[in-house]
């Protein structure tokens, strides 16, 4: 596919989310120079603020920086999960990008992430439900997507359990019970369940093993190949981001400070807090 | 001397009874609506914040009346309607012109004196129950 | 300046309540609300202030707009010491069906969590009858409360209104919920579950036959 | 026609680690190269060689300068580029071959050569039939073909890369030490590939300190000294 | 000087002050406007205990006039405990004249049941509800189930319809089954049998629901879309009966009571107390249709 | 078989009724008064007011006769007795500084203003069984009452005061926690509306004052105990009458009587939510009908635990706290499982029967598949 200005698949731009009460002075007061995301005057927190990028069908980007640099908060302003306070956000398969989609209603909202986008979190607890068997956890994501056929949603969900090697005689036991890792590939089960045009993924190799977090990148790689999703990365870690993606944007203090592709991040970092990421992982 | 609503609520029932009875007769009298119970809501506030709020009901009685054609409202708490009538009529009656008002003037004085002497005795017998501590230490 | 009113607080509100009921239940269905002597303003059909009368006190809000809206105001709330409230906050708003349709885009349709704290049309117009009758509006409703398909014709209605309901009832379950009553005291309701459509009548007085 | 255009071309790199020194790995680069073109780029270790070809690919971003290249669908400035069209281009039509491979842990060599291929063509089948051939051809033992190359020796690992890169068939080629470190007859393979591509009208970017494969490749040479260009010359054996 | 009342306070009719009624009734039309949704009222208490069928009391207070004819079932029954007082409450506060005959009705209260007897356009079924919230088996907190109905989020609840059937081979909830109304709300039906749930579909009568406990209302209008939940393959079916009959009609299309005798025998009877009694006097009453029902043989 | 009887629901309701009365007069006892219920029964008819929220001693009185003594049933009894009356009034908001005091103690310092006042308490009265009430009579009545007044010189009494407040030294000195601007403040009534959460702390605060007092007790036990984290101090306790105005048709402020009510501010460190912030108190508030020293502390706890929300304990966590003291609600949701229930058990019996049959049938250990997937 020719990538042209007009076909992204997200558009974002200006998001920002600030926590407390800010005042005008608010966002000029914070950010990398001042190496701070606290404003001085009111004490509120700009978690993240002005991020603007295009997504392109297929593309994985990578969003890193340190723990507070507000990266996850970008992509759980895309996925809802929070409230954004201001700037705008498009998604192409939703009203063909027409319609702004982090003003619509809740219930729109809903409508996009279940059938139009994935989530994997760093703790499978916040996406899958301990309560629920690994295929419940998965006939949810298909339920919410319109499929009420339990044999369909079985089969998928052992189709999907077996590509991500998870074995299928657990897929009528809870989560709760499993492996770190295997949570995770359960997670990421039914984050793809429907074929989502967008993944997200929020740290989701940190906290495992390593051995087994090479297994969980390997697959992610595999399904990008094989499923052509567009995905966002956020990690702090930069091999998981030269593993894993075409571009990157490099966040501090709740600004982006630099993006470019992810080579050139790594081999000619432009900004100085770039460089600093990249001397300390080689 | 307290006001009038408050004296004519706290007072003992049976003399306010009899004094309204003998006035009665020296006007022409209209009720317009019976003693009848119904709900006050008590609003209260917390005392730092002052964030009001409601505490629950309180059973009222309210009562109006026309005493030579003055209107006259007596609301009081309880199930009281003899009182609640009696507030009404001393309500009116009191913005009546032309009459003589130094037999209210008496009655008021003295249930106010007497509801303020009880209000003495007890607060006298409540005080008793205060803690001396420089008492103690003086010992 | 208490004006004489023969209405039952008790009885006819109830009555009257279970009118609106059974047409808010049963969009499109025509209810008419017994004839009872009281003593009316002008501007308001006398069907419209019996609905008032039944549904409000000091727990709800309301306006009027349009014409000798102030008069309506003072009429209702004397009546039924409801709150008038602006376009933006009240639970009942009252209006002329040949009011211009831009005060619906003003009134609160409710939030997702309550979808019921959303406003309610009681609009005037001239006759609301189940066989056309000249220059109509034929209201097509479906939905909710009917079998198939239910068939009114109104006249005294602005068909913009009718837009711009649709257009404010697009989310369900937000949106308002509307009350029709005419000069011989007929009421239809259309809930916002309504799916309705309506046709103008044809430009030419075509006779009526019937 | 000139597939590249290279004017004024410098980068900078501002060593902060180092007290914000600053090194000139290239000064005022000026060339063109004709479509269907072989250039060899030589010079010593350190004289600008790869940066040169990293600012091409956008792996380094040029301090000045243009680099305008004359893609399918027109000609694009490299260093101004949108990141976007940067990745389209090396998606179909920029290939850059480095020294080493980049190692994709737990992906086995015929996997390796296809990813490419995979990227356009659904059936995995033929590509990896296609993968094989060149794994043969580049004469990597059969039995490495379904290990993972990370435990491969530098020469086995320099067939994987030059055979991803070439099986790619891109537009323009950039390449760094393809025969480095190969026997004389495998190296021979890699030249007949690479002049194979030429036939079918690639254009190539060529690094190597072997001069049997820079006088067997290149239609001409650019020799860098100290981030410049020191001497343009036609190859000896045009 | 006026007579001395104290504690004489006569009660108004039927017994809610007129400005509850009026803010149930405002609250009743929300609800028919919404059908299925939630919605909040007031709740006052009544001289019944909360969980006794108080927010039914509310509905038929709030709705009841002099003109209609009262009638009250609980698990079917004319006769039982509740019914009978609540029955006897609401003749005292109304004085309306009241029956045992679902056809003579016009306002019925009932408590677990709908009437085997076929509904009509001019009656109105009021339920009490003790949990209106058909959500709480999947999310325990309030705000979070209105949010999960405001964005109509019901994966949770389906997907405990599918662990259910993957553990029990059967979709194990019974009485009260959800059911999704006019396509857009889950609501709970109140604790009626499965049996009676396919008649709230297109009924020619209007439903109103009172969870008087939790303070909330709701409505089924006429004519509306009620389905229960069940999947394309894994489907929702009534009480089996099969093999069973009334041992005293030999009556098999009805919902059934399952007796024990004193000799330990086991016997099924009729459960609408007014349907049976119809069928033993030789009367004819219409019945409920619906797919499940019209698959039995009489 | 118990309930099912045909017909004979009504008869047995009202004999039922009968027999309760009978049980309640057998002995043929002398009838109790209300005036005595009112004042030998002082704290029982508080409590049934409190948890009835409905001020009316006399009516709270005779609901406890008539629930022979059953607190609840007499709140409860109460409660349904609002049901059928305007609302015609609310009340000018009620002074507690104004408070004709009772009692008021502070356990945060030794000396406050007015000193402490133990009014009466049965705090310190040892809780030794006084067998002599059995033998309590008019004249010993009498003879108490002699003696107790004894001592007041009628002639000399001193001046009714009022008296500063605890907390407003505190906050006079700045050590009270600045109002959170963020608070919902606006004012709602949740006998006219249902609650909604997150709930405004007037509704949390009405919730309370009308809650039931032994389920405020367990939650504010809990959390002080540790399942919670507000273990406060009890700045001021007051129990005395307040004056209630209305504004008549006219518009004319009326008194028109006086309330007893219960007063607590209770005073926690307060949790930082911002770093820079010093660790300000925060004050919980209780207040309630009558005399219930017990239910206004825990209502104290309460409140300032709900300010800060967690999940993780219950006293936090307001629709824990709000919809499970509600006495009425929960006694009547408890009792109606005695009502009977066979259609839906009849219901259950049905798929239980049919899982088990279900479950023979299936040899173990095979996971169970939906029609479809039989060969999976």
């Amino acid at each position: 596919m020719s990538r042209n200005a007009d076909n992204w698949l997200l558009r974002v731009t200006n998001l920002t989310k600030i926590y407390g009460e800010p005042n005008e002075n608010t966002i000029a007061l914070t950010g990398p120079e001042f190496n701070s995301n606290i404003c001085p005057e009111t004490e509120s927190i700009v978690a993240c603020a002005d991020i603007s990028f295009d997504l392109y069908p297929g593309e994985v980007l990578g969003i890193v920086g340190e723990s507070g640099s507000g990266k996850s908060t970008v992509v759980k302003l895309l996925y809802f999960d929070m409230e954004k306070t201001g700037g705008a956000a498009w998604l192409k398969p939703y009203a063909d990008g027409n319609i702004e989609m982090l003003s619509e209603s809740n219930q729109k909202k809903r409508f996009i992430r279940n059938n139009l986008m994935g989530m994997v979190y760093q703790n499978p607890r916040d996406g899958l439900n301990f309560n629920f068997t690994s295929g419940g956890n998965i006939a949810e994501k298909l339920i919410m997507a319109g499929n009420y056929h339990v044999g369909e949603i079985r089969e998928r969900a052992s189709d999907l359990l077996t590509k991500t090697e998870v074995p299928v005689l657990r897929m009528d036991d809870r989560p709760a019970n499993f492996s770190g890792g295997m949570q995770q590939r359960v997670q990421i089960s039914k984050a793809i369940a429907n074929n989502p045009p967008l993944l997200f993924l929020d740290e989701v190799t940190t906290g495992l093993d390593v051995s087994v977090q090479a297994k969980v990148l390997d697959l992610i790689r595999e399904l990008q190949q094989d499923l052509g999703i567009a995905m966002i990365v956020v990690s702090h870690d930069l091999s998981v981001i030269r593993m894993l993606t075409d571009r990157t944007i490099v966040m501090k203090n709740g600004r982006i400070v630099e993006s470019g592709l992810t080579d050139q991040i790594l081999q000619d970092p432009q900004h100085e807090y770039s460089r600093l990421l990249v001397s300390s992982l080689l | 001397m307290q006001d009038q609503d408050y004296i004519l609520c706290e007072c003992e029932l049976q003399p306010l009874e009899d004094f309204v009875v003998a006035l009665e007769e020296t006007v022409e009298l209209k009720l317009v609506k019976e003693p009848a119970i119904c709900m006050t809501m008590v609003q209260a506030e917390d005392s730092v914040e002052f964030q009001p709020f409601y505490l629950g009901e309180a059973l009222t009685t309210e009562c109006e009346l026309l005493v030579n054609g003055i209107r006259g409202i007596g609301i009081c708490l309880g199930d009281e309607p003899v009182r609640a009538y009696c507030i009404a009529f001393m309500d009116a009656y009191t913005q009546m012109k032309d009459v003589d008002m130094q037999p209210v003037i008496d009655f008021l004085g003295k249930q106010s004196e007497i509801i303020e002497h009880n209000a003495k005795v007890e607060n006298n017998l409540i005080l008793r129950t205060k803690v001396d501590f420089k008492l103690m230490e003086q010992d | 300046m208490q004006s004489e009113i023969l209405y039952d607080e008790i009885f006819d509100a109830q009555e009257h309540f279970r009118l609106i009921l059974d047409s808010m239940a049963r969009p499109g269905k025509i209810n008419v609300i017994p004839n009872l002597d009281i003593q009316m303003v002008d501007g308001i059909n006398k069907a419209s202030a019996l609905i008032g009368f039944s549904l409000l006190n000091t727990d709800a809000s309301f306006c009027a707009i349009g014409e000798l809206s102030y008069t309506i105001e003072k009429f209702i709330t004397l009546h039924t010491a409801a709150k008038i409230e602006s376009l933006q906050n009240a639970d009942f708003v009252f209006v002329k069906g040949s009011q211009s349709d831009q005060f619906i885009a003003d009134l609160k349709i409710g939030t997702l969590p309550y979808p019921e704290d959303s406003a309610t049309i009681v609009l005037d117009v001239l006759n609301i009858s189940t066989e056309e009758i000249a220059d109509s509006l034929q209201l097509n409703l479906k939905g909710p409360g009917i079998k198939t398909v239910e068939t009114v014709y109104v006249t005294g209605l602005n068909h913009a209104i009718m837009d711009a309901v649709k257009e404010q009832n697009f989310e369900f379950p937000l949106g308002i919920d509307l009350m029709l009553t005419d000069k011989e005291n007929n009421m239809i309701c259309i809930p916002r579950s309504n799916d309705f459509t309506y046709e103008l009548a044809e430009p030419t007085n075509k006779p009526n036959y019937n | 026609m000139n597939i590249l255009e290279v004017t004024h071309l410098s980068k900078d790199f501002n060593l902060h680690i180092l007290n914000n020194k600053r090194i000139e790995a290239l000064k005022d680069i000026n060339f063109t190269m004709k479509e269907g073109e072989i250039i060899g780029l030589t010079g010593k270790s350190g004289s600008g060689k790869s940066s040169l070809m990293k600012c091409l690919y956008r792996t380094y971003l040029a301090s000045t300068g243009e680099i305008i290249y004359l893609s399918k669908n027109g000609p694009v400035d490299l260093v101004k580029a949108d990141d976007h069209r940067i990745i389209d281009l090396r998606k179909n039509e920029i290939t850059y071959c480095s020294q080493f491979l980049s190692v994709i842990p737990r992906v086995s060599a015929i996997d390796v050569v296809c990813e490419h291929l995979f990227r356009v063509e659904k059936d995995k089948d033929f590509a990896r039939r296609q993968s094989k051939e060149m794994l043969e051809q580049l004469g990597l033992p059969y039995e490495l073909w379904d290990a993972f190359p990370v435990t491969f020796s530098g020469g086995e690992q320099q067939r994987i890369n030059v055979a991803r890169a070439i099986i790619a068939k891109p537009r323009f080629l950039l390449i760094d030490e393809p025969t480095a470190s190969l026997d004389a007859k495998t190296k021979d393979v890699v030249v007949d590939m690479i002049l194979q591509l030429k036939a079918q009208g690639t254009s190539v970017l060529v690094i190597s300190h072997d001069e049997y494969t820079l006088e067997r490749l290149c239609d001409r040479r650019i020799d860098l000294k100290f981030g410049e260009i020191i001497s343009e010359e036609l190859a000896t054996n045009q | 000087m006026v007579a001395n009342i104290k504690y004489a306070n006569k009660y108004n009719f039927a017994f809610i002050d007129e400005a509850t009624k009026k803010e149930i009734r405002r609250k009743l039309l929300k609800a028919v406007a919404i059908p299925g949704y939630q919605v909040p009222y007031s709740s006052p208490e009544m001289p019944i205990a909360r969980g006794w069928g108080t927010g039914g009391l509310h509905v038929t207070l709030a709705v009841i006039g002099r003109k209609d004819v009262f009638k009250i079932i609980d698990q079917g029954s004319d006769a039982s405990v509740n019914a009978c007082n609540l029955r006897e409450f609401v003749q005292q506060m109304t004085n309306v004249q009241t029956t045992y005959d679902t056809a003579e009705a016009t306002l019925i209260q009932t408590r677990h049941r709908i009437t085997e007897e076929e509904l009509t356009e001019d009656q109105i079924f009021v339920y009490q509800v003790p949990q209106p919230e058909p959500l709480r088996s999947v999310e325990r907190y309030e705000n979070r189930t209105r949010q999960m109905h405001g964005e109509a989020d019901y994966a949770k609840m389906w997907v405990s319809l599918y662990e259910s059937f993957v553990r029990d081979g059967d979709i194990m909830l019974g009485a009260g089954y959800p059911v999704k109304v006019n396509k857009r709300y889950i609501m709970a039906p109140s604790p009626i049998p499965k049996w009676d749930v396919p008649n709230l579909n297109q009924s020619k009568a209007l439903h109103l629901f009172g969870a008087g406990r939790e303070k909330r209302l709701y409505a089924v209008p006429p004519y509306t879309t009620v389905e229960p939940l069940e999947f394309e393959d894994v489907k929702f079916h009534t009480e089996n009966f099969v093999g069973t009959e009334c041992y005293k009609t030999g009556y098999k299309k009805a919902f059934l009571d399952e007796l024990y005798f004193d000799d330990g025998s086991k016997h099924f009877i009729i459960n609408d107390s007014n349907f049976l009694d119809k069928l033993e006097g030789k009367a004819e009453p219409k019945q409920h249709e619906n797919k499940y029902i019209n698959q039995l043989e009489s | 078989m118990g309930y099912v009887a045909v017909k004979g629901g009504t008869d047995a309701i009202h004999n039922s009724q009968q027999l309760v009365e009978f049980y309640r007069l057998k002995d043929a006892t002398t009838p109790l008064d209300i005036k005595q219920i009112r004042s030998q029964m002082r704290m029982a008819v508080d409590k049934v007011m409190g948890e009835g929220g409905v001020y009316a001693p006399e009516y709270a009185a005779i609901a406890l006769k008539q629930a022979e003594g059953e607190v609840f049933e007499a709140a409860f009894i109460l409660r349904a007795f609002r049901a059928t009356l305007q609302r015609k009034y609310y009340s000018e908001t009620i002074n507690t500084r104004e408070m004709f005091v009772k009692r008021k103690i502070s356990a945060s310092f030794r000396e406050i203003p007015g000193g402490q006042i133990l009014g009466p308490t049965r705090d310190y009265t040892q809780r030794i069984l006084d067998t002599t009430k059995a033998f309590e009579d008019q004249e010993a009545i009498q003879k108490f009452l002699t003696e107790f007044t004894k001592g007041i010189k009628t002639d000399n009494l001193a001046e009714i005061t009022t008296f500063a407040k605890v907390i407003d030294l505190l906050k006079n000195e700045g050590l009270l926690k600045p109002i959170d601007p963020t608070e919902d403040r606006i004012l709602k009534d949740i006998t006219r509306e249902a609650i909604k959460f997150p709930a405004p702390r007037s509704a949390r605060l009405q919730m309370l004052a009308r809650a039931e007092t032994g389920g405020l007790m367990a939650l504010g036990y809990a959390s002080m105990r540790g399942f919670g984290s507000v273990h406060p101090t009890v700045g001021e306790l007051r129990y005395g009458t307040v004056q209630v105005k209305v504004k008549d048709a006219t518009g004319r402020s009326r008194y028109i009587g006086k309330i007893e009510v219960t007063e607590a501010e209770t005073i926690s460190t307060g949790k930082r939510v911002k770093k820079k912030v010093p660790p300000f108190y925060t004050i919980g508030y209780g207040l309630c009908f009558g005399q219930n020293d017990t239910k206004v502390i825990c209502m104290g706890i309460l409140d300032t635990a709900m300010r800060t929300p967690d999940v993780n304990s219950p006293a936090n966590d307001q629709e824990f706290v709000l919809y499970h003291t509600e006495g009425i609600e929960s006694m009547g949701f408890v009792n109606h499982l005695k009502l009977p229930h066979y259609v839906t058990f009849q219901s259950g019996l049905k798929n239980t029967r049919a899982a088990i049959e279900r479950s023979a049938e299936k040899p173990t250990g095979q996971a169970i598949q939906s029609p479809q997937l039989q060969t999976v």
